[in-house]
C-alpha cells in the first residue's frame, strides 16, 4: 500500500523511532502492521520501530544506554512501575504540552476520550507523563470442567475467601491444584490482592505503607492458600500459566492479556470473572501495561511522534491493538463502537470481565526516586519469602516496607 | 619338577574373525623357566595373558594346578607378572608399590614389612623405598617391578619381555639377577621374548611360536642343534643358517651347478622321506672356508666381509644365492674366489614342500 | 560363573549410560517433536513424541513475522568473525609460545592462561562502557569486538603443536626450509584437523552466545539467533511453546550439523584438552 | 632450538592477542576495581567516590551470605555431576565395558553445541512440576514432583543439571581421554593382584589421571559458574528470594537490572578474588601431587 | 679417502652448566663411514647434532671441508640426517616426502622426479609413492628415511639411531641396505648406534664415546684387539671382558690367592709403566677350560652354564670375581671345580689408575 510515490517521498520524511516491548508472539506483529500503515499514510513522517526484549525493565535498560550515548528514541512504551523512574530521570514531553503545540484544534484530545481514573494512572506530582496505552487488567480465569467436577458453582467465586474455598475444594476433590497467580519479576498481581482488601501501598507522600492490617491480611490469605491448604501452586509465570492450559490448575489470576494463549491452548470450558474483591470490600486492580511518552527532543521529532501518537489511538488502531494483544482499550468508545470491538468482543467474550472492571483501575504503584526499582525487587523478594514459607506475613512485610523507607531517595 | 603346572590343551584366540593363535598345547612343569620365543606378532605376548587371565581364551582348556580356569578372573590365580613397561604405579614410591597389592589383599602389616624388606634387599633396592619410580633408572624399574612380583610369593611368574627395555649391557646383569631369584623361590617362570640370546641362556626349555602356532617346544641345545624346520633354523643362531635348495639324483646332492656325494648316514632318511627335493640347512659356523680348492669343497666369491671382533663373518655368494659363513681368519678380501666345505653330519635337511626335518644324524 | 558376574556389572552400567544418552538426547527429540505440532497440540499431547498433525505453520510463522534471515546472517557474520579472528591470534601465539623462547615467554603464556579464570562479569561493565563509547552498541560488532582473541584456543593451539616432533622441524631445518616455509608446509598442515575442530567449537559458542549480545544488542533487526529465543520465553502474552521450539530448532540447526561432519575432529582436539 | 628465527617475530605473532587481551581484558578488569569505589547508576555524568562503602554495604546485606552458599553449593553440585560422575564413568567405560566408547562419546557430547539458552526452555518446559511430561509420567505412578523452580535448595539443583545437561559431555571426553592415557598395564597390574575395582578407581585411576582431573575440576568450577549465569537468567532471575543467584548472576543483576555498579563492581572484584585464590590453593597444593603422564 | 671432510676441534657443548661434550678432536675422512659409539646419555646425539647445525658448538670448531661451519645455519650445510624416528612428513605421500626438500632448494622439476624416481628403485620402494608414512611397516619407514636423505644428494651423511626401531631380523637387512647405498654414492656416514655388532659390521672407523669424552677412535679391528683402557675392553665384546685385579712381583703376577709367572714380552712394559699394579683383562673366547689342573692353569667353581648354541659360556668364581670363559664343550656342570688357562699374548692390561691400556705384545 506504501506503493511507488513514498521512494520519492523519503528524502524529506522526518523519521522517528517508536520503542516498544511487544515480542512476536504478544502484538509485535501488531506493531508492525501498524507502523507499516501508518508510513503509508503520512506523507512527512516515517516510523522505526524497535523491539525491546526483556519487557519494560529492558526498554529502561536500553533508554539509559541510548541517553548515555546522547541520543533518544521519540516515542517509547513505559510500564507503569517505572512511571516515576522514568519522569525523574528523562526527560519528555507532556502530551498536554504536545497537543498545545503540534495540534491545537484537538485540545480536548484526552479528556475526550479517556476516562479521568485512567489518565490518572499515567500521571506524576507534575502532570501528565504520558498517555495510557497498554491496559491489562488481572482476571480470574476458570477451569470450568474443573470446577464441575468438583462440584462448584461454574460461575466462579465471588470473593477471595470463596476463593480460597474453591481451590481448597478443587484441591481436595480433583487432586489438582486450585489456583494460580501470576508470579512474574514484578508484584503486579500481589498488589491487586492487597489493593482489593482495602489496603494502600503507598502515601501520597511517597512512603510505604503496605504492611497495614489488611495488606498482611490479604497475603496471609494468600500464603495460607499456598502454604497450608497447598491448595495455590508457587511457580515462576510461564510454568503456572503453562499447567492451567494444559488443565492442571482450577483458577487462574493473571492479566487478560494471556487470553489468546488460553483459548489457542485450553481444551475445557474456560471462562473469566473480574478480579474479586475481598469479603465487603471493593476490588481494585492496577493498571498492567504502559503508557507511551514522548522522548524526541527536537521539536520536528517531537512533533512526529504526536502525529503518530495520535494514529495509534484512533479506534481502529486500537482495537486492532486490542484483538492482538488482550490489551484493554483505554479510549472510552472502543468497546461499543462497530469500527471498534464490537463484533470482537462478541466473539471473545473472556475480554467483558476486563472491560467491565476498567471503573476500578488505579495506578499501578510505582516506588518514588532513585531506588525504585531496588524497592520493587524487594517486593519481589518478600513475596517470594512469604510464598515460601519462611517467617510470618506480618514481619516479612514489615521488614519490607522498612527497608523501603530506608532507601535513599 | 616334572609335576605339570601350566598347561594349554588345544588353546585357540581370536580376536574378532582373526586366529591368533590356533590350537596351542603347552605344559609348563612346576618350577620350570619355560621362554615364549618368536618373531614379533606370532602371539608371544597374548599367550602369556591368556594364562595370566588378562585375555579370555577362545577355545580349548586353560589348566592351572590341574583345574580349568578359563574362568577364574585374573586376580584369583595368583600369578604374578613383570610387563614389559614394568607397569609400576607412577604415583606410589617404590615401598607402596611393592606393599599395595599385599595390604589391599589383607596381608598383615609385620608381614608385608618383612617381605618388602626382604625383596628390597635381594634386588639391592635398599635406600631407594621412598623414590618414585620416575626418579630411577631404567634397570632400578624393572628391580623393582621384579620386587613387586616376587613379594606376592605367587607360584607363576610371567615375564612379558621384562628386559627389552634395558640397554645391552644391563640385559646381561639383569639375567643374571633373574637366574638368582628363581634360584632362590622356584617360582614357574613363563617368560616372553624375542631375544634369542635371552632365551637360549634362561630357558629351560623353548617354545618357538611363529604366526600363532607353536613350532617347536624343546631344550635350547635341541632348538640349536635339531631344529624341526626351516624356520626354526633361520630363526635361532646369528647370522642365520644358510638355506639351500639341493635335489638328490643317486648319491649325489645336486645344486645349480655343483654336485656334492651325499654322506651316507643321510641315506636312510632320504629314503623315509619319499621326495627327493630338499632345503639343505648350513649353519655359518659350521662351514670352513679355504683359498685352496679340495676335493668336495663347493666355491663361491666373497662379497663381504664383517669383522665380529674375535671372528670374521665372510659373505659370499653361492651360484644364485647369498651365503655366510664364520672364519677364525681375518685374511679374506672381496671378490676373492673361496672353497668352502662343512660337515655332513652338522647340517640340515628339510623337506622341500613340508619344510620340515627329515631327521639328523650325528 | 565369575564371568557371568562381570557381565551383569556390564549390563549394569550399560543401563547408567543409557540413561545418561536418554537425558541428553530426550530435550532434542523433544524440541523436534514440539516444533512440528499446533499450539493446541503441544499443550495436550505432550507424551506424543510424535506429532499426530504435524505442522510446519510454526516455521512458517516465525520465518514471516520475523526477520529471521536477517537475524541468521547476524549470527553468522558474528559467529564467522570471531572464529576466524579468534584462530588468527591464537594461531600466532600459540606458534610463537610452541616454537620460540624469548624473553618473558612462559610468564606471557601464563597470563594469557589465567585470563580464563576470569569472570565475565568482571568485564562486562567496563565493556560495555567501551562499546557503548565507540558508539557500537546495538551493532553486531559491538558483540565481535571484545570477542577477537581467547586464551582456550591459544591452550588448545598450543598444546597441539607441543605435539609435532621436534624432528620434523630439525629435517626441514636441515632442508634449509624457512620459518614461513615451516609454518606453512609442516606445522599448519599437522594442525589443521585441531584448527578445524578449535574453530568450529568457536564457532558454536559464537552462535550459542547469549550473556553479551543480551547487553549489547537492542534492535531485533540486530539480534543474534539466542536472543530471538528470549523473546518468546515468559512474555505477557504467553509463550508459544512451538514456535519457541522452531526457532530452537534453527538455532541448533547449524550446530547440529558441524558436529555431525567434524564430530572425528572434535572429539579427537578437545579430548586432549585436559592432557597437558 | 627455536623454529622462529629471529626473536622481534615471536613478540609479532603475540601482539595481536595481547592487546585485545589488554583492551578487553585487563584494562577493564582494573576499571572494574576503580569503579567498586565508585557509587554511579551507568549513565549519570557523576561518579561519586565513596571508598570502601559499596564493599561495607555488601558484606553488611545478608543476601550476599546467601549468594555466597548458593555459589559454594552451586560448586559442590557441579562437582558431582559434572566432575565426580563423568570421571567415574569414564573409568568405567575404558576398563569395564570396553565396548561402546565411541559411540557413547559421539551421544554424550552432543548437547555441549547446543545453546544453553534453548537447554534451559526446554528443560523448563520438560520439568515443569505439574504439567511437564517427567510430571505428567510421575503423576501416573501416583508421585507428586515438588514445585522445584520455587523450592530453595532444590532450585540450585535442577539449574545445576540444566547447566550440566551442556557441561557433561565435554568433561565427559576429556576425562575418557585422561583416563585411556593411563597405561593399560598398569591396571592389569593391578587386576592380577586382586584389587577391587573401586580401588582401583580410587588409587589407582585417579592419582594417575590428576592432570586432566585437576582441569576438569577448576573448569567445572570455573566455567561452570558462568555457564549457570543462562538458566538462572531464564529460569528464576536469580529467585525465589535469592535461592538460585550466584555471586555471577547477582553482580549482573546489580549492574544492569538495579543500575548500582559500585556495588556490582565490588561484588566481582571479591569473586576475582576468590577465584584467585582457588588458582593459587590449586598451584599450592594440589599441583605439586600431580602425576603428570610421561614426566 | 684420505682427505679431512668434517673435523671437529676441541668441542665442548655446554647445557647451561653442565658439559655434556668435553673437548672432543674428531675427523672423518671423505667417503669414511664413523660410527659413533657409547652407553646411553654419552653424547652421541649431541655430537651428531653439532655438526649438523641444530645446536650450537658451545666452544671449539668445526670444520667441514676446511671451513669453519660454527655460525653456519643448518639449511646451509648441505647434509642429509636420517632420525632415530625417521621425522617423516605424516601429512605428505611418501613421493612427497622425498620430493620436498628439493623443490624448497629449487632443484628443477625433472631433476626432482629423475631423483625421487631413482631412489625409489634403489631401494625398493617403487609402488608405495602414493601411500603416507602412516601406511608403511617399521622397515619401509625407514628406507623412505634413507630414501630421502639419498635423494638430496649431500655429501655428508648423518645418521641416528636409524636402526633401534627396527626388529632383530629386520636390522640386518636394512644394515646391508646401508652398505650398499655407501657403496654407491660413497657419501661420508657419520653413524650413531649403541649396538656394537652395528658398529662392528659398519664402521670404518669407531669413535667409542663415554660422559662427552672420546675413549677410542679407531678401526672395529684395533677397538676389539687393542682397546685402549678398561672402559673399552669391557664395553666392546660379548660376553664382556673379564676384569681382575693383579700386582706384580718379581716376574710374577699375583692373583688373590694365585699367581702366575709372568710373559716375558710384558716385562719390558710393564716396567715402562712404573706401578705395578694392574688391571688384568682377558677375553672369555681367550680362555681355555678344563677339568684337570695344569701347570700354569688357575682354578675356580663352576657357577652356571649358558647356552649359546654351537658354544657354551661356562660362569665360574675365581677367587672373589665372577668370571666368564666361553667354550665348545657342553659338559659342565655347576658347582665342579675347573681349572682355566690364557694364552698372555692375548690378554690385556691396564694400569690400575689410570685404566689405560700399558701396551700389547701380539
Ligand atoms: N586387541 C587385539 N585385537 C586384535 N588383534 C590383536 C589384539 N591384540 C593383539 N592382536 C594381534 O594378535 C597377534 C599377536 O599379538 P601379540 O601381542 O600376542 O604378539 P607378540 O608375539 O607378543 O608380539 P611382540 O613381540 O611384538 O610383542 C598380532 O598379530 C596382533 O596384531
Ligand atoms: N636439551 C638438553 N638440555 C640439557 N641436557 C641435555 C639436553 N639434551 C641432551 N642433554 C644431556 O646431554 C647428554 C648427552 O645426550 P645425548 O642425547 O647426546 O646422548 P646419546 O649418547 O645420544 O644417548 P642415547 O643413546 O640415549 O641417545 C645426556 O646426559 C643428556 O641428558
Ligand atoms: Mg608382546
Ligand atoms: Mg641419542
Amino acid at each position: 500500500t506504501s506503493g511507488n510515490q513514498s521512494g520519492s517521498g523519503e528524502t524529506h520524511k522526518t523519521v522517528i523511532e517508536y520503542w516498544h516491548v511487544n515480542a512476536q508472539t504478544q502484538g509485535g506483529q501488531a506493531v508492525d502492521e501498524l507502523v507499516k500503515d501508518f508510513n503509508a499514510k503520512s506523507k512527512d513522517v516515517k516510523v522505526v520501530a524497535k523491539y525491546n526484549p526483556d519487557m519494560y525493565k529492558g526498554l529502561m535498560q536500553n533508554l539509559q544506554a541510548e541517553k548515555a550515548a546522547g541520543k533518544s528514541p521519540a516515542l517509547v512504551q513505559v510500564g507503569w512501575a517505572y512511571l516515576d523512574y522514568f519522569s525523574n530521570n528523562f526527560s519528555y514531553l507532556d502530551p498536554n504540552d504536545a497537543i498545545a503545540k503540534f495540534d491545537p484544534k484537538n485540545k480536548s484530545f484526552l479528556k475526550e476520550n479517556f476516562l479521568p481514573n485512567v489518565l490518572h494512572l499515567a500521571q506524576n506530582k507534575k502532570g501528565q507523563v504520558g498517555i495510557p496505552y497498554s491496559l491489562s487488567s488481572p482476571v480470574l480465569y476458570l477451569n470450568k470442567d474443573l470446577l464441575k467436577k468438583a462440584g462448584l458453582n461454574e460461575n466462579g467465586p465471588s470473593s477471595w475467601q470463596e476463593v480460597r474455598q474453591f481451590a481448597d475444594t478443587i484441591k481436595k476433590k480433583t487432586g489438582n491444584y486450585g489456583l494460580y497467580v501470576q508470579e512474574p519479576a514484578d508484584t503486579w498481581a500481589q498488589q491487586a490482592l492487597m489493593l482489593s482488601n482495602g489496603a494502600q501501598i503507598i502515601t501520597k507522600k511517597g512512603k510505604a505503607v503496605f504492611a497495614s492490617k489488611e495488606g498482611i491480611e490479604a497475603y496471609q490469605l494468600y500464603q495460607d492458600m499456598v502454604v497450608k491448604d497447598k491448595s495455590a501452586l508457587h511457580l515462576p509465570w510461564d510454568q503456572g500459566v503453562d499447567a492451567f492450559v494444559k488443565g492442571k490448575v482450577g483458577m487462574l489470576y493473571t492479566t487478560i492479556a494471556q487470553m489468546s494463549n488460553v483459548k489457542a491452548g485450553a481444551q475445557f470450558k474456560v471462562s473469566t470473572i473480574p478480579s474479586p474483591p475481598f469479603e465487603g470490600k471493593e476490588a481494585k486492580v492496577p493498571a498492567g501495561g504502559s503508557f507511551l511518552a514522548i522522548t524526541a527532543q527536537s521539536e520536528d521529532q517531537q512533533k512526529a511522534a504526536w502525529e503518530f501518537e495520535k494514529y495509534l489511538y484512533s479506534r481502529q488502531s486500537m482495537a486492532k491493538w486490542t484483538e492482538a494483544t488482550g490489551y484493554v482499550p483505554p479510549r472510552k468508545d472502543v468497546a461499543q463502537a462497530k469500527d471498534g470491538l464490537k463484533d470482537y468482543i462478541a466473539e471473545n467474550p473472556m475480554l467483558k470481565a476486563a472491560l467491565d472492571q476498567m471503573d476500578k483501575a488505579v495506578p499501578w504503584t510505582s516506588f518514588p526516586g532513585n531506588s525504585g526499582l531496588q524497592a520493587e525487587q524487594i517486593m519481589i523478594d518478600s513475596r517470594d519469602k512469604i510464598l515460601g514459607g519462611s517467617g510470618s506475613v506480618s514481619k516479612t512485610l514489615k521488614d519490607a516496607q522498612q527497608q523501603i523507607n530506608q532507601l535513599e531517595k | 619338577m616334572s609335576e605339570t603346572c601350566i598347561q594349554l590343551k588345544s588353546v585357540s584366540k581370536m580376536y574378532g574373525n582373526t586366529k591368533v593363535i590356533s590350537d596351542l598345547n603347552l605344559s609348563v612343569k612346576k618350577g620350570e623357566r619355560l621362554i615364549l620365543l618368536g618373531p614379533s606378532g606370532c602371539g608371544k605376548s597374548t599367550t602369556l595373558r591368556m594364562i595370566a587371565g588378562l585375555e579370555t581364551v577362545s577355545s580349548g582348556d586353560l589348566m592351572i594346578d590341574g583345574h580349568r580356569m578359563n574362568d577364574v578372573p585374573a586376580g584369583k590365580r595368583h600369578i604374578s607378572m613383570v610387563f614389559q613397561d614394568y607397569a609400576l604405579y607412577p604415583h606410589m614410591t617404590i615401598e607402596k608399590n611393592i606393599a599395595y597389592g599385599l595390604m589391599v589383599n589383607k596381608v598383615n602389616k609385620e608381614e608385608v614389612a618383612r617381605r618388602v624388606d626382604q625383596v628390597l634387599s635381594i634386588l639391592n633396592l635398599k635406600g631407594l623405598e621412598r623414590r618414585y619410580p620416575r626418579d630411577l633408572s631404567g634397570g632400578q624399574r624393572q628391580r623393582v617391578a621384579l620386587a613387586r612380583s616376587i613379594a606376592k610369593q605367587s607360584t607363576i611368574f610371567l615375564l612379558d619381555e621384562p628386559l627389552s627395555n634395558l640397554d645391552a649391557q644391563m640385559r646381561v646383569s639383569a639375567r643374571n639377577e633373574l637366574l638368582k631369584i628363581h634360584e632362590t623361590y622356584h617360582q614357574t617362570f613363563v617368560y616372553v621374548t624375542h631375544d634369542q640370546m635371552e632365551a637360549m641362556t634362561l630357558g629351560h626349555r623353548i617354545a618357538l611360536m611363529r604366526d600363532g602356532q607353536l613350532q617347536m617346544l624343546a631344550t635350547p641345545y635341541q632348538i640349536y642343534h635339531r631344529p624341526a624346520n626351516v624356520f626354526v633354523a633361520k630363526f635361532i643362531g646369528t647370522p642365520a643358517t644358510n638355506i639351500v635348495h639341493i635335489h638328490l639324483d643317486g648319491d649325489h646332492f645336486h645344486f645349480q651347478n655343483h654336485s656334492l656325494t651325499a654322506g651316507k648316514e643321510w641315506l636312510p632318511l632320504i629314503a623315509a622321506n619319499g621326495s627327493n627335493e630338499f632345503l639343505l640347512g648350513i649353519r655359518p659356523e659350521h662351514m670352513q672356508l679355504s683359498k685352496i680348492n679340495k676335493p668336495g669343497a663347493l666355491s663361491g666369491t666373497v662379497k663381504r666381509v664383517e669383522e665380529y671382533g674375535s671372528r670374521t663373518g665372510v659373505i659370499f655368494n653361492f651360484e644364485e644365492s647369498e651365503m655366510i659363513a664364520i672364519s677364525d681368519s681375518r685374511n679374506w678380501r672381496n671378490g676373492e674366489r673361496i672353497y668352502f666345505t662343512f660337515n655332513q653330519k652338522a647340517m640340515y635337511l628339510f623337506d622341500k614342500d613340508t619344510e620340515k626335518t627329515i631327521g639328523f644324524v650325528d | 560363573m565369575p564371568e557371568n558376574k562381570m557381565e551383569w556389572r556390564r549390563i549394569i552400567w550399560h543401563l547408567v549410560l543409557i540413561v545418561f544418552v536418554l537425558v541428553a538426547l530426550f530435550p532434542i527429540v523433544f524440541a523436534v517433536s514440539n516444533s512440528f505440532k499446533g499450539l493446541s497440540e503441544s499443550y495436550n499431547s505432550i507424551l506424543q513424541l510424535i506429532p499426530a498433525h504435524p505442522t510446519i505453520e510454526n516455521y512458517k510463522t516465525i520465518f514471516t513475522s520475523l526477520p529471521l534471515y536477517q537475524i541468521i546472517i547476524n549470527t553468522f557474520t558474528v559467529a564467522t568473525v570471531v572464529t576466524l579472528f579468534k584462530l588468527v591470534t591464537s594461531y600466532l601465539a600459540a606458534y610463537a609460545f610452541s616454537f620460540s623462547h624469548f624473553f618473558g615467554d612462559k610468564l606471557l603464556y601464563f597470563l594469557f592462561i589465567a585470563t580464563i579464570f576470569v569472570p565475565f562479569t568482571v568485564t562486562m561493565i567496563p565493556n560495555y562502557l567501551i562499546i557503548s563509547r565507540i558508539g557500537l552498541l546495538n551493532n553486531i560488532y559491538g558483540v565481535i569486538l571484545p570477542q577477537l582473541c581467547d586464551a582456550t584456543g591459544i591452550f588448545l593451539l598450543t598444546q597441539t603443536m607441543r605435539t609435532i616432533p621436534k624432528s620434523l622441524i630439525e629435517v626441514s631445518r636441515l632442508d634449509g626450509v624457512k620459518t614461513v616455509g615451516i609454518l606453512r608446509d609442516i606445522v599448519f598442515p599437522l594442525t589443521r584437523p585441531a584448527v578445524i575442530s578449535i574453530g568450529i567449537m568457536f564457532f558454536i559458542n559464537s552462535w550459542n552466545e547469549y550473556v553479551w549480545p543480551t547487553l549489547i544488542l537492542k534492535d531485533r533487526a540486530n539480534f543474534t539467533l539466542p536472543l530471538i529465543l528470549q523473546m518468546f520465553i515468559s512474555s505477557e502474552g504467553g509463550t508459544n511453546f512451538p514456535i519457541a521450539m522452531a526457532i530452537s530448532m534453527v538455532t541448533m540447526f547449524i550446530p547440529l550439523v558441524l558436529y555431525l561432519f567434524f564430530q572425528k575432529y572434535i572429539l579427537n582436539t578437545f579430548s586432549q584438552s585436559g592432557i597437558k | 632450538m627455536s623454529v622462529i628465527s629471529k626473536k622481534w617475530i615471536s613478540y609479532l605473532f603475540i601482539l595481536p592477542s595481547l592487546v585485545i587481551f589488554a583492551v578487553f581484558l585487563i584494562w577493564p578488569g582494573i576499571y572494574t576495581v576503580y569503579l567498586s569505589f565508585l557509587d554511579w547508576n551507568l549513565i549519570s555524568p557523576t561518579k561519586r567516590f565513596v571508598g570502601l562503602q559499596n564493599y561495607l554495604s555488601l558484606f553488611q546485606d545478608p543476601t550476599l551470605y546467601k549468594i555466597l552458599m548458593n555459589t559454594f553449593v552451586y560448586i559442590v553440585i557441579l562437582l558431582v555431576i559434572n566432575c565426580f560422575m563423568p570421571y567415574l564413568l569414564a573409568f568405567v567405560l575404558e576398563f569395564v565395558i570396553v565396548r561402546g566408547k565411541k559411540l557413547y562419546k559421539k551421544i554424550l557430547f552432543l548437547p555441549s553445541i547446543i545453546s544453553l539458552v534453548v537447554g534451559s526452555m526446554l528443560y523448563v518446559w520438560i520439568l515443569n512440576p505439574v504439567s511437564g511430561p517427567i510430571a505428567i509420567i510421575f503423576k501416573k505412578i501416583g508421585i507428586d514432583l515438588p514445585t522445584w523452580s520455587s523450592t530453595s535448595g532444590l532450585v540450585l539443583v535442577v539449574l545445576s543439571l540444566i547447566t550440566s545437561w551442556k557441561v557433561f559431555g565435554y568433561n565427559f571426553i576429556v576425562l575418557l581421554a585422561g583416563v585411556s592415557n593411563i597405561p593399560s598395564g598398569v591396571i592389569e597390574a593391578a587386576k592380577l593382584d586382586n584389587i577391587p575395582l573401586h580401588r582401583i578407581f580410587f588409587q589407582i585411576v585417579l592419582p594417575m589421571s590428576s592432570a586432566t582431573g585437576i582441569y576438569v575440576l577448576i573448569m567445572t568450577i570455573v566455567q561452570g559458574l558462568q555457564y549457570i549465569f543462562t538458566p538462572i537468567n531464564v529460569v528464576t532471575q536469580g529467585g525465589p528470594n535469592y535461592a538460585s543467584s550466584n555471586m555471577i548472576y547477582h553482580a549482573y543483576q546489580q549492574a544492569f537490572v538495579l543500575y548500582k555498579t559500585g556495588q556490582s563492581a565490588a561484588l566481582s572484584t571479591l569473586t576475582l578474588l576468590l577465584f584467585t585464590i582457588l588458582l593459587f590453593l590449586e598451584f599450592r597444593f594440589v599441583e605439586r601431587k600431580v602425576y603428570y603422564a610421561g614426566k
